[in-house]
């Protein structure tokens, strides 16, 4: 018992009620006649999907920027890269390649300027980051409407310009990933491998980032300024630095999902991009300035494992659908747990 | 008037001043001293503080407190208010009377209500708000209205003109001229300060005032005023424990003073016929426990390594404002001075964690202030006095803070893949410098990998020794090294830093409160007053020679003591 | 000499860093009218209408800016409150002010608790509290969409069929507020020159601004001017510190509801679920615009910002339509002016806040002789 | 304080009884008013002729034969003019009656049984 409570405490409440919340959803499905293995691959079609953007909350965390509620602008340099490959007409992997090759200068120069900035507001990020990303997204409205791409699958019929609202990939570069040795077990389990391998090269990468010289002294700078101050480090460039990766590594993201979901979704769509990715590496046990690989892999699996099952158990048990509602409770009050939580570690 | 008021003794202990209201009284033999503290004494965890500390305070009087940092001066004062750390630590033995009644009180706002005030040393007023406002703070002059039926009392409204000349009185009270309707942020120094006092005897039945070195920020001026005004407050019956580390105001401002050293009452007199240094020799002392012999050794160091001229340095608490000093090649040099005298802020400056100007040259190179980069590259560490808010990672290994330094600055403990194309850390390269240090630097832990934050003080200082020595630096800054961690450890983490010195003829500059400490490793001791260098002496000078530079009693220049 | 140069360059800064936001707006609107062309009185008559609707739910800012707890993104609560109100009132038919003024009532209670809540949460995370205030918006959303889409019609009883949802229970998207619509602007009234003025609502918004001039002069607004420039001293001088936060909170709350209410018997339709998220943001943008900071708002800031602020909304799909035959672009452009300028003003404030700290710092520096 | 007590207890007392007040006052109805023949307990009451009918001095609404129309109107105290025309529009006869709503009063006025003497003029719809 006292091992159980232990574990718990270490753990965290809200993990564990959550796994448990899953576990059980998990459970109760054949009996309301939900399907296992569909469930099953549902949720890891969902995990591959958004791990990357989860993912990018790891570089800015770790260097103390505080959880990144800028994410649309990494998701915006991910769009422009994934709408410039289809106005070149690519499509397969080279599609899915060009995409990514284009989005991640773009991902740099916002990174650089969005990092610059939140370097002069160091203690205010959070809320900054959230007003810079929704500004970002409002001005990329506009830049749909306006910027020249003809691609005739992509702009709105009548007018011959102006980017439509969602725009399908599924003839360019859709599911290059998933199906790329997807494996079939049944009508409706099938693994996403390749998306799968993708997610896990991407954590190797950040992962082995962490352990080179530039990554201890990220580590350090997010742990304590002062001691990385005073041992030599420039502060503010290695928060531009976890800014940038954060950036790129949200556009990469996007791209992925976009290939899993088969379509774009421009003007509003990033908009409240960020909040689940927050609450799933924040559900993972991550805090607001400590965030590892571990945290996103439980996060965006707890996360997209209720996001997936609440609709179709819930609603088979209550004839309702409440899945929006235990979604919005869950992934903001999870937040609110994560801020709350910090400020009293710091008071003491 | 300043002269009428000197004291008189009365008994052994009682004093009063002649022209004081109730010195009849005391003649009828009626009088029961405003203050008696009787044996009080208190233990933090075991460590001794206060020590059967006994006096006693008449009315109207004023009572001159006087002693090191750390001599137990505000553990006395966190006892006398009650302050909640004093119960969560035990309580205290003895008892203190105030009025002849026994008390113990246990919060602040209790001891406010009895009729203590205490003046701090920084301040704690509301920057935006007006003198008058600042001084009745929470004591407001209000008057009713409706809606306080409803809501409650908090909805009544304030009365401004009575505030005004509420304010206006105390001021006039002190004796000085301050626009009651002046905003705190646009004040100068001196005035917060005797808004600080204004708003204490503003309160009603304020009885005893404690002013906690309330002349360190004034100028020469503003402190006379003050003083002043403490007599007047006096006069007024108003008894006052005037803490300070200007010796001489207290000589002039009081009619008895008392000496706490190491917890204990070393020295109680009236100021009549005080001297200076009498006070000094008396407050700076023996230690007990740190050891006195040193080894006498011919030790011969080479040309001078490090040259600071005029250097300042903005480091909060610890201000520098002219330092000019050299240390020789190999040789150990002591920086002393009381807390806040800016001892601290020359190491910080430095080593670039604070804005700081000035030159510093290291072997003949000027080392660029403002940028840690610049004194790290020149072959420089430091040790830092705030352990775990600069010189640890407290959530990460053990082994990752000591290899961290050598690391980023020197490239060192890392290999490269791929054909140089990615640099990553040497884990065994780590681990092996990391065992080395645990191994000689005796530090207690289960191995490598265990979290800085989970060892002792003791251990902790040692991995911050281990990091700074890892860099295998040309010269050391270690600041306050034995602070916080207890005696056993004290002399294993100076051991350390002597044989470091002997072995690997490291310059080194030791910082430290711990004057004793400086005497028995140190090659030259420099002593920091005022954020200038009041003197620098061999270890074996006399103690009382310390503590009349502690004290800024005198200036005694190098050359005086070299010679 | 040289210090007094640089003191007088750092005022101007100060004053252009201060007055930049609202500076800008002035600009742009010098611009933007013109090309939009619409007349001077139709203008004139749009302002009046959108500063009876807005101001009280941006006033309904001030207080907890008072108490030092910056920009209250927690308001949704209060409109939620309002909204809760709404819905029951026009269930019931009550109509015209004696509904309009029983909403207010049921609002009130749950405002209240609300608030508390809320206020209770941010003592939690102080120094964090706009981001906090901002999430918890987001979480309340969620328990309010669980009671008016599930607890309406299965809890609650609302018998009207225009708005319980076609399954039987939870609360239609749209509400009609014909019963209590423009039923306060329109208590008293006049006309100048052909411009209809709200003056009811104007008359609420002044009583209210008389209500925030004397609090601030309550021993609960001093208090809070205390708490909001130094915790610390504050707690030490004995004020509690914790409960006048939670009180700066709840009165804020509670404001925002009657502000909601306010500004829906405009409107005259009720979005249910949106109404409430779309009121946070704008009064926010609004107050910036008028140029108060997180720490610091007057009376003028709000009336100016809310003036300046709606100029922009009504002029720029109009002045886009013309500038580059979009009015889309316009619509576009002012969603990225609300954010945009809440992300500048933010900036500006932390800004500021470094150089300000750094200036009195090198100001603080002892003699270098 | 026990004073202060007992006045804030009866403010919110007070505010409690203010707001079912104000949702006497406030409350709305929307009144079918209808001119068609109608049977109430074995009784029918056929409808004439042309009517005109205003409640509360309001805007007056004119109902043909089998004719049906919507009054809003607020409280629960109400005067209802009933004016009968003729083919010129000349008033042949002219009623005022005054009413009473609640919760379960009917929402239908008819006004032939009005006219006929009813005293159950008020019914409730039919679904």
């Amino acid at each position: 018992m006292q091992k159980l409570r232990a574990l718990i405490h270490h753990v965290g409440w809200p993990r564990v009620i959550i796994a448990v919340f899953l576990l059980c959803l998990f459970v109760a499905a054949p009996f309301v006649r939900v399907r296992l293995d569909a469930s099953i691959g549902d949720t890891l079609v969902r995990f591959g999907m958004n791990g990357v953007l989860v993912l990018a909350m790891v570089p800015m965390v770790q260097s103390g920027c505080g959880l990144n509620f800028g994410l649309p602008l990494g998701i915006i340099a991910g769009l422009l890269g994934a709408v410039t490959s289809l106005e070149l007409n690519l499509t397969g992997f080279a599609g899915f390649v060009a995409a990514i090759a284009i989005a991640v200068p773009f991902g740099l120069l916002f990174g650089w300027g969005y990092g610059r900035l939140l370097n002069k507001v160091k203690g205010g990020e959070m809320m900054i980051a959230t007003y810079v990303g929704f500004s970002s997204v409002a001005f990329m409205c506009m830049m749909w409407l306006l910027l020249p791409y003809r691609n005739p699958t992509m702009v709105w019929g009548y007018a011959g310009k102006g980017l439509r609202t969602t725009i399908s990939v599924q003839e360019y570069w859709g599911g290059v990933l998933s199906d790329f040795f997807g494996i079939r077990f049944s009508d409706f389990l099938s693994v996403p491998t390749g998306m799968l391998l993708f997610f896990g090269l991407m954590c190797l990468l950040v992962w082995a980032f962490f352990h080179t010289k530039t990554g201890t002294a990220m580590t350090a700078v997010g742990t304590n300024p002062d001691f990385a101050r005073a041992s030599g480090i420039d502060i503010d460039r290695m928060r531009t630095i976890s800014v940038m990766m954060s950036t790129v590594l949200g556009a990469v993201g996007i791209i992925v999902y976009e290939q899993s979901f088969g379509f774009i979704q421009l003007y509003m769509g990033p908009f409240f991009m960020a909040f689940p990715s927050v609450a799933a590496i924040l559900i993972g046990g991550a805090s607001v300035h400590k965030a590892t690989l571990t945290n996103v892999l439980i996060g965006t699996f707890l996360f997209q494992g209720i996001l997936t099952m609440t609709p179709s158990v819930i609603n088979s048990m209550l004839q309702t659908d409440m899945s929006e509602v235990i979604r919005i409770i869950v992934s903001n009050g999870m937040i609110l747990y994560a801020l709350t939580r910090v400020a009293r570690v710091n008071s003491k | 008037m300043a002269e009428s008021l000197k004291s008189v003794i009365i008994g052994d202990r009682g004093i009063l001043t002649p022209s004081h209201p109730s010195y009849t009284e005391v003649k009828g033999m009626t009088m029961e001293p405003l203050l008696r503290i009787e044996g009080v004494g208190k233990a933090y965890f075991g460590n001794r503080v206060l020590k059967d500390v006994s006096f006693s305070l008449a009315r109207g009087e004023i009572l001159g407190l006087v002693g090191e940092n750390g001599a137990g001066k505000s553990t006395l004062m966190n006892i006398l208010f009650g302050m909640p750390v004093i119960r969560e630590t035990g309580g205290f033995e003895g008892k203190i009377y105030l009025d002849g009644e026994e008390i113990a009180f246990s919060n602040p706002f209790e001891a406010l209500d009895a009729g203590i005030g205490m003046v701090h040393q920084e301040f704690s007023l509301i920057p935006g708000f007006s003198a008058a406002e600042n001084i009745v703070l929470n004591r407001e002059s209000m008057r009713n209205n409706l809606l306080v039926e409803v809501f409650g009392d908090r909805l009544r409204t304030l009365d401004r003109g009575d505030i005004f000349l509420r304010g206006r009185s105390a001021i006039e009270k002190l004796g000085v001229s301050i626009d009651a309707d002046m905003l705190v942020s646009e004040m100068p120094v001196g005035h917060k300060q005797f808004t600080e006092i204004a708003r204490e005897i503003e309160k009603a039945g304020t009885k005893l005032l404690v002013l906690d070195e309330p002349t360190a920020v004034l100028t020469e001026s503003e402190a006379a005023i003050l003083l002043e005004s403490m007599r007047r407050l006096a006069a007024e019956g108003i008894s006052i424990i005037f803490i300070s580390h200007r010796l001489q105001e207290v000589i002039d401002a009081c009619d008895r003073f008392i000496v706490l050293r190491d917890g204990e009452v070393v020295k109680e007199s009236g100021t009549e016929q005080a001297d200076v240094r009498e006070i000094a020799t008396a407050m700076v002392g023996r230690k007990m426990g740190v050891e006195e012999a040193r080894e006498e050794e011919g030790r011969a160091f080479g040309e001078a390594v490090l040259t600071a001229e005029q250097l300042w340095v903005d480091m909060p608490g610890e201000t520098v404002r002219d330092v000019s000093f050299s240390v020789r090649r190999g040789e150990i040099f002591g920086i002393g001075g009381l807390a806040g005298q800016g001892k601290l802020g020359i190491a910080n400056g430095i080593m670039g964690l604070f804005p700081a100007g000035g030159t510093v040259l290291f072997e003949g190179k000027p080392i660029t202030l403002d940028d840690p980069r610049s004194a790290l590259r020149a072959g420089i560490a430091f040790v830092s006095e705030d352990r775990r808010g600069v010189g640890l990672l407290l959530e990460e290994p053990i082994k990752l803070n000591i290899a961290f330094t050598a690391l980023q600055m020197q490239d060192r403990f890392l290999k490269k893949s791929l054909g140089g194309f990615l640099t990553w850390r040497d884990e065994a390269a780590i681990d092996e410098l990391a065992r080395e240090y645990i191994e000689s630097l005796a530090i207690k832990c289960v191995d490598a990998d265990q979290r800085a934050q989970e060892l002792s003080g003791g251990n902790q200082q040692k991995i911050c020794l281990a990091k700074a020595f890892a860099v295998r630096p040309k010269l050391l800054f270690v600041s306050e090294p034995t602070r916080g961690i207890d005696v056993g450890a004290k002399k294993l983490v100076l051991d350390t830093i002597r044989r470091h010195n002997r072995e690997y003829g490291t310059t080194i500059i030791m910082t430290s409160s711990e004057l004793e400490e400086l005497r028995s490793i140190c090659d030259r001791v420099a002593v920091i007053q005022e954020g200038r260098v009041a003197g620098i002496l061999p270890p074996t000078a006399d103690r009382a020679e310390f503590g009349m530079l502690f004290l800024g009693a005198s200036k005694v220049s190098e050359k005086e003591v070299a010679s | 000499m040289k210090n007094m140069e640089r003191d007088a360059k750092f005022r101007l800064d100060r004053f252009l860093l201060t007055n930049l936001v609202p500076l800008i707006f002035i600009g742009l609107s010098m611009v933007a009218i013109p090309i939009s062309q619409f007349s001077g009185s139709y203008l004139v008559q749009e302002m009046l209408i959108r500063l009876a609707r807005n101001a009280f739910l941006v006033l309904s800012l001030l207080i907890p800016i008072i108490a030092g707890m910056g920009l209250n993104f927690g308001m949704v609560l209060g409109a939620m409150a309002g909204q809760i109100g709404l819905i029951l009132i026009t269930d019931w038919k009550i109509i015209g002010l004696p509904g309009m003024v029983l909403a207010a009532l049921i609002a009130t209670p749950i405002a209240m608790a609300l608030g508390w809540m809320c206020g209770v949460i941010l003592n939690r995370a102080k120094g964090r509290e706009m981001v906090t205030s901002y999430i918890l918006g987001f979480f309340i959303n969620g328990l309010y969409q669980l009671i008016v889409l599930y607890g309406f019609g299965k809890v609650i009883p609302i018998r009207s069929a225009d708005l319980v949802l076609s399954r039987g229970f939870g609360v239609r998207n749209a509400i009609n507020l014909l019963g209590i619509r423009n039923c306060l602007d329109n208590l008293i009234p006049v006309s100048l020159q052909g411009i209809r003025i709200p003056l009811g609502t104007f008359l609420v918004i002044g009583v209210f601004c008389l209500f925030i001039v004397w609090f601030r002069r309550t021993k609960l607004g001093q208090d809070m001017r205390a708490v909001g420039q130094d915790m610390d001293v504050a707690r030490a001088a004995g004020i509690p510190v914790e409960r006048t936060r939670v009180v700066s909170i709840v009165i804020s709350t509670v404001l925002a509801a009657y502000g909601q209410i306010i500004f829906l018997q405009n409107i005259g339709t009720m979005n249910t679920y949106n109404s409430h998220e779309q009121a946070g943001m704008f009064a926010i943008a609004a107050l910036l615009v008028g140029g108060a900071s997180v720490a610091r708002a007057t009376l003028p800031n709000v009336f100016l910002g809310v003036i300046l602020f709606h100029l922009m909304f009504v002029v720029s799909p109009m002045a886009g339509k013309y500038l580059i035959g979009e009015a889309q672009l316009g619509e576009y452009f002012r969603v990225f002016v609300s954010y945009g300028i809440i992300a500048v003003s933010l900036v500006l404030y932390e800004w500021r806040r470094a150089r300000d700290r750094a200036y009195a710092r090198r100001s603080l520096r002892g003699g270098e002789a | 304080m026990k004073r202060r007590t007992i006045i804030q207890a009866s403010l919110v007392l007070l505010l409690v009884l203010f707001g079912a007040g104000l949702y006497r006052i406030g409350k709305g109805f929307d009144l079918l008013v209808d001119n068609k023949t109608i049977t109430i307990e074995d009784r029918t009451y056929r409808a004439t002729s042309t009517v005109r009918v205003s409640v509360d001095g309001g805007e007056p609404i004119e109902l043909m034969k089998r004719d049906r129309d919507v009054i809003s109107v607020v409280g629960y105290s109400h005067v209802i003019r009933v004016e009968e025309l003729d083919m010129d529009d000349e008033v042949v006869r002219s009623v005022e009656k005054t009413f009473r709503l609640d919760r379960n009063s009917g929402d239908l006025l008819s006004i032939p049984a009005l006219l006929g003497g009813e005293e159950a003029w008020i019914v409730i719809r039919n679904p």
